[in-house]
């Protein structure tokens, strides 16, 4: 039985996670940083403990602090939220050593997973449609040229370790795989300190659809939709929605199968996210296993009326999951905001907000850990609140969207409010036409500069 | 420029076809824009919940708002400031002003190829009719309740003024 | 087809009526007087106009001002919203001399259902069950003892033209009967210039269940099952939910049925109310109609999933309502939030709000019209906020509310945040068990004098 | 008084069976109020959405929160700020703190029945060991870097601790 929560993450996901927690009748223990003192994560907790500077390596990384704190306050369970610690096997592997219950997925799974071939592999051998490419990882340019001559230019050299772009090469023709494989190793060496690569097919006009997944630890899984979450700056989500505007039930039962199958191979416990590149031709490949709730987890728990962080801790708890068909109803979309300057490549802006005035009414949902008056520290990332809409169907949540993204004053920093409510404007985007690459074609208009 | 000139220029902006205005006048810069052209929205599904149909024509985008200069939520910027205040208006010369009674249409003569009633410059006294307002078909004359000399008329013919709206300012006796 | 909507209102709901339009594409007109200039519902319509100073009865409740204010800005409906002018039955009629879409009912229904009497009967006709009591006004003591022997004591003495407990007086003997009767007679005389009164039986530990309707004017309605309203002080409801703790799939198909016989019967249009006293046998009587919309319909809106301001636009444009079955699901609550000190006898506490931080996250909502800094000016009523949360059932509903209260940050003025948190935590409360007098029972705690 | 104080009260409190405890001290008023009783609420329909089952248990009310003084939005009160800074503590004397550097549980003595390393008077040297922090069973010695004289002692043995805490104020050479 868990009793009481200690959340070892900051910001509105710490915030949501405490939430739930008493929501549930649990106790709960926020753990901070120094540069978060004033964080509503602290304040709503049952008990705050700091456990180092605003530098994340000495306090939300560090996993003897978190530990201690969990142990000076009786937290039975630990709840890591997304970044930081979510995905470290070796936390959720020192939790089990100290009796701390991880609430998400045991070591073993978290590190396959987390290795790029062999979550692929896995997924493969389990049947889940996969990119055509090499089999594990490929050290020399010599074969990885042969494979990729074997599945047909482009393709794509990869980081088994990365993420975030680094690593990552697409290469057209075979005059310049040489080189291109070369560069994708050096950078991954230099960015994690593993040149090691993979190879695939490049897969053009992808759209990421991910699917949300939970299963019970036992072999049982069972899935909640789609997320479409191609709208993304350079690898960054910047908008999701749920259903996608292009998959219907006959491709949201296909790829939910796929996603069960593959979750269900490594007998998944909690929370976990399939992610699918979705070609223009309707075929879809596994791209990876996110082993954690996601930031856009809302637009989910919108169009399927569930508390998804209450469903992890039930299952931690290992209350039986029961069969349950989906039904998906209405459509939602998540606007990150994020404390960033739109028309200055999207540079961050931290600083001091003066003005904090969220929307609400019908439909409309807030999750935020700031206020008027809170300083955003520079040491984290910018995002500062989600606003969730949920409407009829997609029309109609693209309208309350503008509507509540129109009453949105965040005044002292800048935000991406601007860019969402162009991006929510643009005849392409109403009318579902868009892929990962469609922000690099969207030309933000800066209307400081309109008539210049 | 007070509210009844961005409105007259969204009306303009509205049926000119053009999608933009930008006006710079002193410090004040207004920023007209219209919708983005609406796209219908193929989407299965019903259309609104709880067994009503489907609508008939797609949802328009709402229109941009008018970029009013700096809306602060602590102390909103007032919408409807009097123009003497903004500084897109000649300063006034230094009176009293004279306020709408009621909300309706301005009228400045008592027929359209009429003289008006009054212009600046014109003496008055109490009873002198200075304009009528139309609401709701009824004609209502406003009526002067001081002596002086008018200095300025702020509205023009046939513009909507709302409660407590300046009209004239007067110099009183 | 309408176009562009005048809100004849102020405060929450006339932002609540403005967010629906603009999400259906309509322009908004915003009315207000010379105390709201700050609100935000001027703030967020397309247009606002000023059409008077503070008092009501020179801004809100001008005809004529209003009037003229949709004829300057080309509107082609009003919406009244609830209170001031919403049940007028001749400021209805003038809308449609006007040849402008009054969005509720024709003024011969308003009219008949504002005079309690007609009503009544017209309910008895239609087949609706309704208390015991006088067919009509009685006018002289000697009848009214006589129908009060006939369906027996106790009887309530109740002004035609009342509301708010003025002109309301309970009989629990004969010998009393003459005193009573004359004194409600007088108080109706003294508070609505109508001393006509009726005589019914008095139910006993009645509870307030209500019976949201929608009609398309033609003859056809469907109904959004029930809201329990039992938690009042003094007539003036501080808390609503959906679904009621005591209704059952049969009740509520009773009742609902009853509601659609009643409004079917008058041809209703638009969103109206039907309540009923439900006494402890589980028998159930009409109590009166309201003719528009009501401050707690989002809790019917959150187990329903509808926007019932939506609902009433598309009923005024003539779309046809289809078929369709009532679905409930989940639990939803909803606190009126009121600028009051609860430990002061509720006394209005207007003024500036220095801080407001309105909760959020999963099943949270806030419909308000205030923000930090904010004077609540004390010419209107007092309400600021309202808190509506939904949960999969009553009980984790509860606990939202409470989490939801717990975050919620008001300062500069007194605000009912206090009695709710104290509400909920009542075991009676928690249990179901509470009648319309539950309150008087109520012992709120005041924390400042906890240690006197 | 302090954060740590506060815990321990609520500890205190929670294990007692007392309902409510009030304390004033100085200017600082604090209230503890544990739960009403829960009641379990019967209810038909499913307790968990999509397929979960019904709660073993009928979900306890939260405990109210600790009464913080005055805790604006705006400028939020510091909750953890150092006793130096509260009203309920005696003004301490002048001089510096040493904080934790580590989050853990406080001891003040090499073991139970050891005299404490330090008392309020006592001269330190760089390197002298000040207390012991437990966390993860491990016991890390907290080393004294600075030569002067023990004025305070703030927090006692057994006591959890969090990084940044004051635990000792020194008078530094």
């Amino acid at each position: 039985m868990i009793r009481k929560v200690l959340i070892a993450n900051r910001g509105e996901i710490a915030l949501r996670i405490i939430r739930t927690c008493h929501e549930m009748g649990l106790r709960t223990v926020a753990v901070y940083s120094t540069a978060d003192r004033d964080s509503l994560h602290v304040r709503f907790a049952d008990e705050a403990v700091c456990i180092g500077p605003p530098a994340s390596r000495d306090s939300y990384l560090r996993f003897d602090r978190i530990l201690a704190a969990a142990e000076v306050t009786g937290a039975d369970a630990i709840h890591p939220g997304y970044g930081f610690l979510a995905e470290n096997p070796d936390f959720s592997a020192i939790c089990e050593d100290h009796h701390i219950k991880f609430i998400g997925p045991n070591p073993e799974t978290i590190r396959m997973m987390g290795d790029k071939s062999l979550a692929k592999d896995t997924m493969r051998d389990a049947g889940v449609p996969v990119v055509p490419g090499s089999k594990g990882v490929v050290t020399d340019v010599e074969s990885g040229r042969g494979i990729a001559a074997e599945i047909g230019y482009p393709v794509i050299v990869k980081a088994s370790a990365g993420g975030g772009g680094r690593g990552m090469r697409v290469v057209q023709k075979e005059e310049e795989f040489a080189r291109q494989f070369q560069m994708a190793s050096g950078e991954a060496e230099a960015a994690f300190g593993d040149g090691s690569v993979y190879v695939e097919k490049f897969v053009s006009s992808p759209r990421h659809i991910e699917v949300q997944v939970m299963g019970d630890g036992k072999g049982r899984v069972i899935h909640f939709g789609e997320r479409e979450c191609s709208i993304q700056r350079r690898h960054q989500k910047l908008l999701e929605e749920s259903p996608s505007p292009v998959v219907d039930e006959q491709l949201r039962a296909r790829m939910g199968d796929a996603a069960i199958r593959g979750a269900e191979a490594v007998l998944y416990e909690g929370a976990g996210t399939v992610e699918f590149l979705l070609d223009a031709s309707g075929e879809f490949y596994f791209m990876e296993m996110n082993t954690r709730i996601q930031v856009e987890h809302p637009v989910t728990e919108e169009v399927t009326d569930t508390d998804l962080i209450a469903a992890q801790i039930l299952v931690a708890m290992g209350e039986p999951m029961a069969a349950a068909d989906l039904r998906m109803e209405g459509h939602a979309i998540e606007c990150r905001i994020n404390a960033e300057n739109p028309f200055r490549g999207f540079s961050p802006s931290p600083g001091r907000i003066l003005t904090f005035h969220p929307p609400g009414g019908h439909g409309v949902r807030v999750d935020t850990h700031v206020y008027a008056g809170y300083v955003i520290p520079p040491h984290y990332d910018s995002m500062i609140a989600k606003l969730i809409v949920r409407g009829a169907n997609r029309d109609m949540a693209i309208h309350k969207m503008l509507r509540a993204l129109g009453e949105f004053v965040i005044e002292g920093v800048q935000t991406t409010i601007p860019f969402h409510l162009q991006l929510l404007r643009h005849p392409d985007f109403q009318a579902g036409r868009f892929d990962t690459r469609f922000l690099e074609r969207f030309e933000l208009q800066d209307p400081d500069a309109a008539g210049s | 420029m007070d509210l009844d000139r961005i409105k007259e220029l969204l009306r303009i902006v509205a049926e000119s076809g053009v999608s933009e205005v930008e006006i710079e006048d002193g410090d004040l810069r207004l920023i007209v824009r219209k919708n983005a052209p609406s796209v219908t929205v193929q989407q299965p599904g019903p259309a609104y919940p709880f067994g009503w149909p489907p609508m008939a024509a797609p949802l328009p985008v709402p229109a941009a708002p008018v970029a009013y200069p700096a809306p602060g939520m602590q102390a909103p910027a007032p919408v409807q400031e009097p123009p003497a205040a903004a500084p897109a208006a000649p300063a006034p010369k230094v009176g009293t002003e004279i306020r709408a009674p009621i909300v309706g249409t301005y009228y400045g003569a008592p027929a359209p190829d009429a003289d008006p009633y009054v212009r600046p410059g014109d003496r008055v006294k109490p009873g002198d009719v200075l304009c009528i307002i139309e609401a709701m078909k009824l004609m209502n004359e406003v009526e002067c309740e001081m002596s002086g000399t008018i200095l300025e008329v702020l509205v023009e013919n046939s513009q909507p003024v709302e409660f407590d709206q300046p009209l004239f300012v007067i110099d009183p006796d």
